[in-house]
């Protein structure tokens, strides 16, 4: 069976690579492209952990076909941080003791970054709402909601 | 040595007297794991990959009970690509009756070789019958519709009482229950009967003016962990073996899968991954021995990722059960007899955690006659796993319940009532044994004074109050301190850190050398890295972690001062270690420049050579936790949703290490109980199969289902801890049940005694009570 | 399985009528992809439409609009004047799923996907909205409520797709709204979904009404009788009342793992009674 | 000589005792007198135990000191999630 042939951006960077039709964005980021930062929780758009943007859109990794991403911009948690400098979302993530056992991170702060690009003074109503399809277990949330408003409000300064 | 230990008292002293003088802990420090975990670099059970890699798959039981009358794997062997299968054929079977202690738990071996692969019976549906593994992902899942597995399918039973019934089907045709006096001659799916307490409870009774007796039922809910349980075996031909996996402890999974496969123990090297949520629910083992043994068999490496709908199907869950609670006391607030039968799910083998819950159901009480009695019960589900507090949420859930009661017929504040009746230290526990310093008044005072309990209710709400007790436990532990030469540390452990416990351990280890935390970078050790670890589980890493750390820093300091004193030519007592550097003391103070780490690391070579500090020790004296949460809820009372509006969580943390971390242990405890009190259960169809394996109908708590979730940290020093710890993950999840369900009373004047209090069932009793 | 991207209407059609029903539809993929990995579905090609730029456009069209069937929840968020000529579609269409979901689904595929839990239908059906179908033998235009036989059936042939859902144009004071029940507050599906759409004339007396309802029966169902009892009311609380009692006469609901017979039916009349006090305050505003 | 507290289904095979005084200076001392004033007490019961020397919970603990006035109780061993 023919593979697909795919070239894409992640994270700014031209990528190319061969999936087959049902192989998901996730099943390639992971096991061809070894971008494991994203997780797999669900494999049904019920958890976030696998969060990506493509063309600038929040969406699940799980929930898109490797093949659409076709002359796509997808940006990963890998492409967060800016060289040596955290996103100020990752430093309040820290700051904030906002993960424990830290495997719902990266879809938190790729959720969490793309609302503040919207929406750059949520209130924390809006903020629980954007990130309703983030599971996380550990932490009740409180400290990544915290750590959310902490950074608006020091990106808006 | 003398000088050391004098370091140490004086450390303990500080915190009692000026807690101010310590540096580190006590601060919220970055975690060392930090930077890993927010750029996605950790790497999880299921983010490694080796070269020659294969994929592993499981085929599992579509049949709640069945026996397995034959597996043909033939045509799954002839499909190209396909390089193992292995059934129960592959695993030796484990003598009957044959218990070992593992880490935390008494393990039945014979159990748990067919919980990870089914052998005469099928006994829930998802149980393993046989696996694959398979140059790919695709292949293997297409094997696995080729192997044939033929069943005769037997009746099932999932519910406990259906389950103690004198017609139930056998889940184990030869289990005799243990624990009943005289033993019983028929087999049963009651695997044990346990009864713990003191006095006499009809005499209790008779002595109180108001007796309030309930029955209550709960569904079983899954630990729910967002990372599935992952691992990556390697078995080489000369037999030695390497496993990566995500799992609470890598030590006892070392321990089971060496048994299971009847392999030396020091062969196998495992190496615990970043671990995603754990909760309990990884401190057993599933895919490990399975893959493993595809292995062995296949001569490659294979990975094996459970799906979502395969955690919910195989793994974990916490028991349901049903309970019959009743409490008396006196008109002025006394409690004078508590009773409690405690029936537990076990799901297919023995071993639920009814023990634990008949003894903490009513460990928040100072109760003269008192009784809990738990029967251990076998049903078609998947055995249960820890989940956090292992059986309190679900005992003090129904004890709570009725305390609340109580307090409401005898017209006393629930806080108030409590506190006539609570625990506090030299009492002796409902248990047994006397309690030594514990915080039970402590945390009900403060909640009873907290802004939250002091704050009038929006019309229509209700506010509920409940207190929650768990034991908390030590165990092995193992702690190397490896100086570098110029003067940093690395600090391994052996326990996998499932929370900021590599901050935390960090922390107390800088604390105790008097130096920069920077200068600490801590680590989690593979099994052959270090001596042995039990799990991380029970609360205990910081408590014997702590231990093992402080243990291995004073070795360290001992020879640090051994080779200053070598080196100044002083006898080592006149050696000091403070702040970090060894100064003469006694009358030769001042003699010499102080000597840093970095000093000594420099020269260790021609001092005497390297440098390691170690400590491994049995740690004894975990210190018990109690807590207390308030919560309020709205409800909708025309469509039965309860939403939890504020919520504050209270509890006796010993000593708080890194608040922070605490915080979060008090803030996800308190909503996953949310989640178990309102929405979680699992459904089951008349056949005995799940309906909703998956997170989408399976309903944990989400961002927007809850509010800030405030906390108080007590603290009352553990005695048996240089900085005093208790352990905090554990309790957060006790309290939550009953002090929802105490909130709901308290808003619908509707008592109720089953959980989930989904809306389907809150509209109901709504419409029941017109 | 094959992957296809055509960019026109006709190449779409002729790759589907070419594939003999062993094609799907790929739009936002939110279904689809769960539906693949579960192991449901199993096609021999995938038909992504999101490359046809009918699909992708919402347009003014006779007053009314013209919606592309793959145009995400996100993307109708965007859209001020379709929000505020058919808020309660668009929050219809903006229940369905998480923030991530709403990247992806589309009302296209949530109405064709065929699930009587859908969100966006009872909303689609309340405002009389239409699809254009297009199929080998051309175009045909049928309402939504026509869509849907039963659990995952349509009515749509070998060869057809729906290109985009039609909105008809707005008289002056009207308004729609749509409420669903959920045990959580985001992330489940509808254990019931009520959509009205309601027109006063200048006096405050209901003109037209239409009752969309979700979740209670084998397809999502258009209860003429729930608006009938509105119609030629100042829709005062005892028209509301006997609107209510009108729905849960139509309920035709199951127990399942999201809700009982008896909570549905009593939740949809709660609903359709929350649903229309909304959409009469915003019949009021424009 | 120390106060022994027998706790759960120990009294099974005690012939329903379940409090004694015994003279024994360690856990493990404790355990051998016991086992040979109770026959029946199986053989897994070390395994399955946590002993409280005066309100401090020990697990696989022998050498742990009982003093002549100290209160023990014997109960099942407590694991965690």
């Amino acid at each position: 069976m023919a593979r697909n042939h795919v070239t894409t951006t992640i994270n700014g960077d031209p990528v190319e690579f061969l999936c087959d039709t049902e192989q998901t964005l996730l099943d390639v980021l992971r096991d061809e492209l070894h971008l494991t930062g994203s997780k797999e929780g669900c494999a049904s758009g019920d958890c976030g952990a696998c969060s990506v943007t493509m063309d600038g859109r929040l969406v699940c990794a799980c929930l898109v076909l490797a093949v659409e991403t076709q002359g796509a911009e997808v940006e990963t948690i890998e492409g967060m941080a800016d060289g040596d400098r955290l996103h100020p979302l990752q430093q309040k993530f820290l700051d904030h003791a906002a993960l424990q056992c830290g495997v719902c991170t990266p879809g938190f702060l790729v959720a969490a970054k793309s609302l503040l690009e919207r929406n750059p003074d949520p209130t924390e109503s809006e903020v629980r709402y954007w990130l309703a399809g983030n599971l996380c277990r550990c932490t009740g949330y409180d400290k990544i909601v915290r750590a959310v408003l902490d950074t608006a409000a020091e990106m808006r300064e | 040595m003398a000088a050391v230990e004098k370091i140490i008292e004086n450390r303990i002293d500080d915190k009692t007297t000026d807690s101010k003088a310590l540096k580190w802990v006590g601060t919220r420090a970055p975690r060392p794991d930090g930077v890993d975990k927010v750029t996605g670099r950790a790497k999880f059970g299921a983010d490694t990959h080796l070269p020659n890699m294969l994929i592993g798959k499981v085929l599992r039981s579509p049949h709640a009970h069945a026996r397995i009358l034959s597996i043909d794997p033939s045509a799954a062997l002839a499909l190209p690509g396909v390089k193992a299968v292995v059934t129960r054929d592959d695993f030796p079977d484990q003598p009957a009756g044959a218990v070992q202690p593992a880490g935390e738990m008494i393990i039945n071996y014979r159990d748990m070789t067919r919980n990870i692969m089914a052998r005469e019976k099928a006994l829930y549906e998802g149980h393993a019958v046989a696996a694959v593994a398979a140059v790919s992902d695709r292949v293997a899942g297409q094997a696995l519709t080729l192997i044939k597995v033929d069943y005769e399918v037997l009746p099932h039973v999932i519910d406990v009482d259906e389950a103690m019934g004198a017609d139930a089907p056998l889940i184990q045709e030869d289990l005799i229950t243990e624990g009943m006096d005289p033993a019983p001659e028929k087999p049963s799916n009651i695997a044990k009967r346990v009864e713990f307490g003191h006095g006499d409870i009809e005499t209790g009774f008779s002595q109180a003016q108001v007796v309030i007796e309930r029955e209550f039922k709960t569904r079983p809910v899954h630990q729910g962990y967002i990372e599935p349980h992952a691992c990556l075996a390697s078995f080489s031909e000369d037999g030695q073996a390497d496993l990566w996996c995500s799992t609470q402890g890598h030590y006892v999974a070392r321990g089971h899968c060496a048994t299971l496969l009847g392999m030396d123990v020091s062969k196998l090297r495992v190496t615990s991954s970043e671990i995603g949520g754990g909760f309990g629910g990884k401190t057993v083992v599933y895919l490990e021995p399975v893959a493993l043994a595809l292995s062995r068999k296949a001569c490659q490496p294979v990975k094996m990722v459970m799906t979502r709908d395969e955690v919910f199907r195989a793994s974990g869950p916490a028991c349901g059960t049903s309970m019959q609670v009743r409490i008396g006391a006196t008109r002025e607030g006394k409690i004078t007899a508590g009773d409690a039968t405690l029936k537990f799910q076990a799901g297919a083998f023995a071993g639920s955690p009814v023990p634990a819950a008949a003894m903490c159901a009513f460990a928040p009480y100072d109760l003269e006659h008192v009784r809990s009695v738990g029967y251990d019960v076998l049903v078609n589900r998947p055995k249960v796993a820890a989940y956090r507090a292992p059986g309190a949420p679900l005992g003090e859930y129904a004890v709570e319940s009725v305390i609340d009661e109580l307090a409401k017929a005898l017209e006393l504040d629930p806080i108030e009532f409590r506190l006539l009746n609570a625990v506090r230290e030299g009492v002796d526990s409902s248990y047994g044994p006397k309690f030594g310093p514990i915080g039970c008044i402590q945390t009900l005072e403060a909640a009873r004074d907290h802004d939250h309990y002091q704050t009038p209710l929006g019309s229509g709400q209700g506010r509920g109050v409940a207190t929650g007790y768990w034991f908390n436990i030590g165990g092995q532990t193992s702690a190397t301190l490896n100086l570098s030469e110029d003067g940093s540390v690395a600090l391994v452990v052996g326990t996998p850190d499932i929370g900021g416990s590599r901050a935390s351990l960090a922390m107390m280890t800088a604390e105790t050398l008097g130096i920069e935390l920077d200068k600490v970078r801590p680590l989690v050790g593979d099994t052959s890295a270090l001596g042995y670890n039990m799990l991380t589980g029970g609360s205990r890493v910081t408590f014997a972690g702590g231990i093992a750390v402080v243990g291995a820093a004073e070795d360290l300091i001992r020879q640090l001062c051994e080779r200053a004193a070598l080196t100044w030519d002083l006898p080592l007592d006149d050696v000091e270690w403070i702040e970090g550097e060894a100064r003469p003391a006694n009358g030769r103070a001042g003699s010499e420049a102080p000597m840093s780490m970095a000093e000594i690391a420099k020269d260790m070579a021609k001092s005497g050579g390297p440098i390691v500090g170690r400590h491994s020790t049995n740690a004894q004296g975990a210190g018990p936790s109690f807590g207390t949460h308030v919560v309020d809820v709205d409800v909708d009372r025309e469509t039965g949703r309860v939403s939890v509006t504020r919520y504050t969580v209270v509890q006796d943390a010993g000593k708080a290490i890194h608040p922070g971390y605490v915080e979060g242990q008090y803030q996800g405890g308190a909503v996953q109980g949310i989640g178990w009190a309102l929405n979680e259960e699992y459904i089951y169809d008349e056949k005995g199969k799940i309906e909703n394996a998956g997170f989408l109908d399976y309903r944990v708590p989400v961002c927007s289902d809850v509010p800030m979730i405030d906390t108080v940290i007590v603290e009352v020093p553990n005695p048996e801890h240089p900085y005093g710890v208790r352990g905090v993950g554990e309790t957060p999840i006790v309290p939550p049940l009953a002090a929802i369900s105490n909130a709901v009373e308290n808003a619908l004047g509707i008592r109720f005694t089953e959980l989930p209090m989904s809306p389907p069932r809150v509209l109901a009793a709504i419409e029941q009570a017109g | 399985m094959r992957y296809e991207v055509p960019e026109t209407v006709d190449a779409a059609v002729a790759l589907l009528a070419a594939a003999n029903g062993s094609a799907r539809i790929l739009a936002g993929g939110t279904d689809l992809l769960v539906q693949l990995r579960a192991g449901l579905v199993e096609p021999d090609v995938v038909v992504d439409i999101k490359k046809i730029s009918q699909t992708r456009q919402v347009t003014a069209q006779d007053g009314g609009f013209r919606v592309g069937a793959a145009v995400t929840g996100a993307e109708l968020d965007e859209h001020p004047d379709l929000k505020k000529n058919w808020p309660g579609v668009v929050e219809a269409a903006e229940l369905i799923g998480s923030t991530q979901v709403q990247g992806r689904a589309t009302m296209g595929g949530n109405l064709c996907n065929a699930s009587p839990a859908a969100d966006s239908v009872p909303a689609l059906i309340a405002a009389a909205a239409t699809c254009q179908i297009a199929g080998p033998d051309g175009e045909r235009t049928v309402p939504v409520e026509s869509i849907c036989t039963g659990p995952g059936k349509t009515i749509l042939g070998t060869g057809e797709f729906v290109v985009s859902l039609i909105l008809p144009a707005r008289p002056p004071h009207s308004g729609d709204a749509y409420l669903r029940f959920i045990p959580r507050t985001e992330m489940d599906i509808a254990v019931v979904g009520v959509g009205v759409s309601l027109t006063l004339d200048g006096a405050g007396q209901c003109i037209a009404a239409r009752v969309g309802l979700g979740a209670v029966a084998a397809t999502a169902l258009l209860v003429t009788e729930a608006a009938d009892a509105l119609v030629g009311t100042a829709v005062d609380e005892g028209a509301v009342e006997k609107m209510q009692q009108a729905v849960r006469a139509a309920c035709r609901p199951i127990d399942d793992k999201r809700g009982t017979i008896a909570y549905r039916t009593q939740v949809s009349g709660v609903l359709a009674g929350r649903a229309c006090r909304i959409a009469l305050e915003r019949a009021g505003e424009h | 000589m120390a106060k022994i507290v027998l706790t759960g289904n120990l009294r099974l095979y005690t012939g329903g005792e379940t409090e004694l005084e015994l003279n024994a200076g360690t856990i493990r001392s404790l355990i051998r007198k016991l086992r040979e004033r109770y026959p029946d007490l199986p053989e897994s019961l070390e395994d399955e135990l946590a002993i409280s020397i005066d309100g401090t919970v020990h697990q696989d603990d022998w050498f742990a000191r009982i003093q002549p006035d100290s209160e023990v109780h014997l109960m099942p061993r407590i694991a965690g999630g």
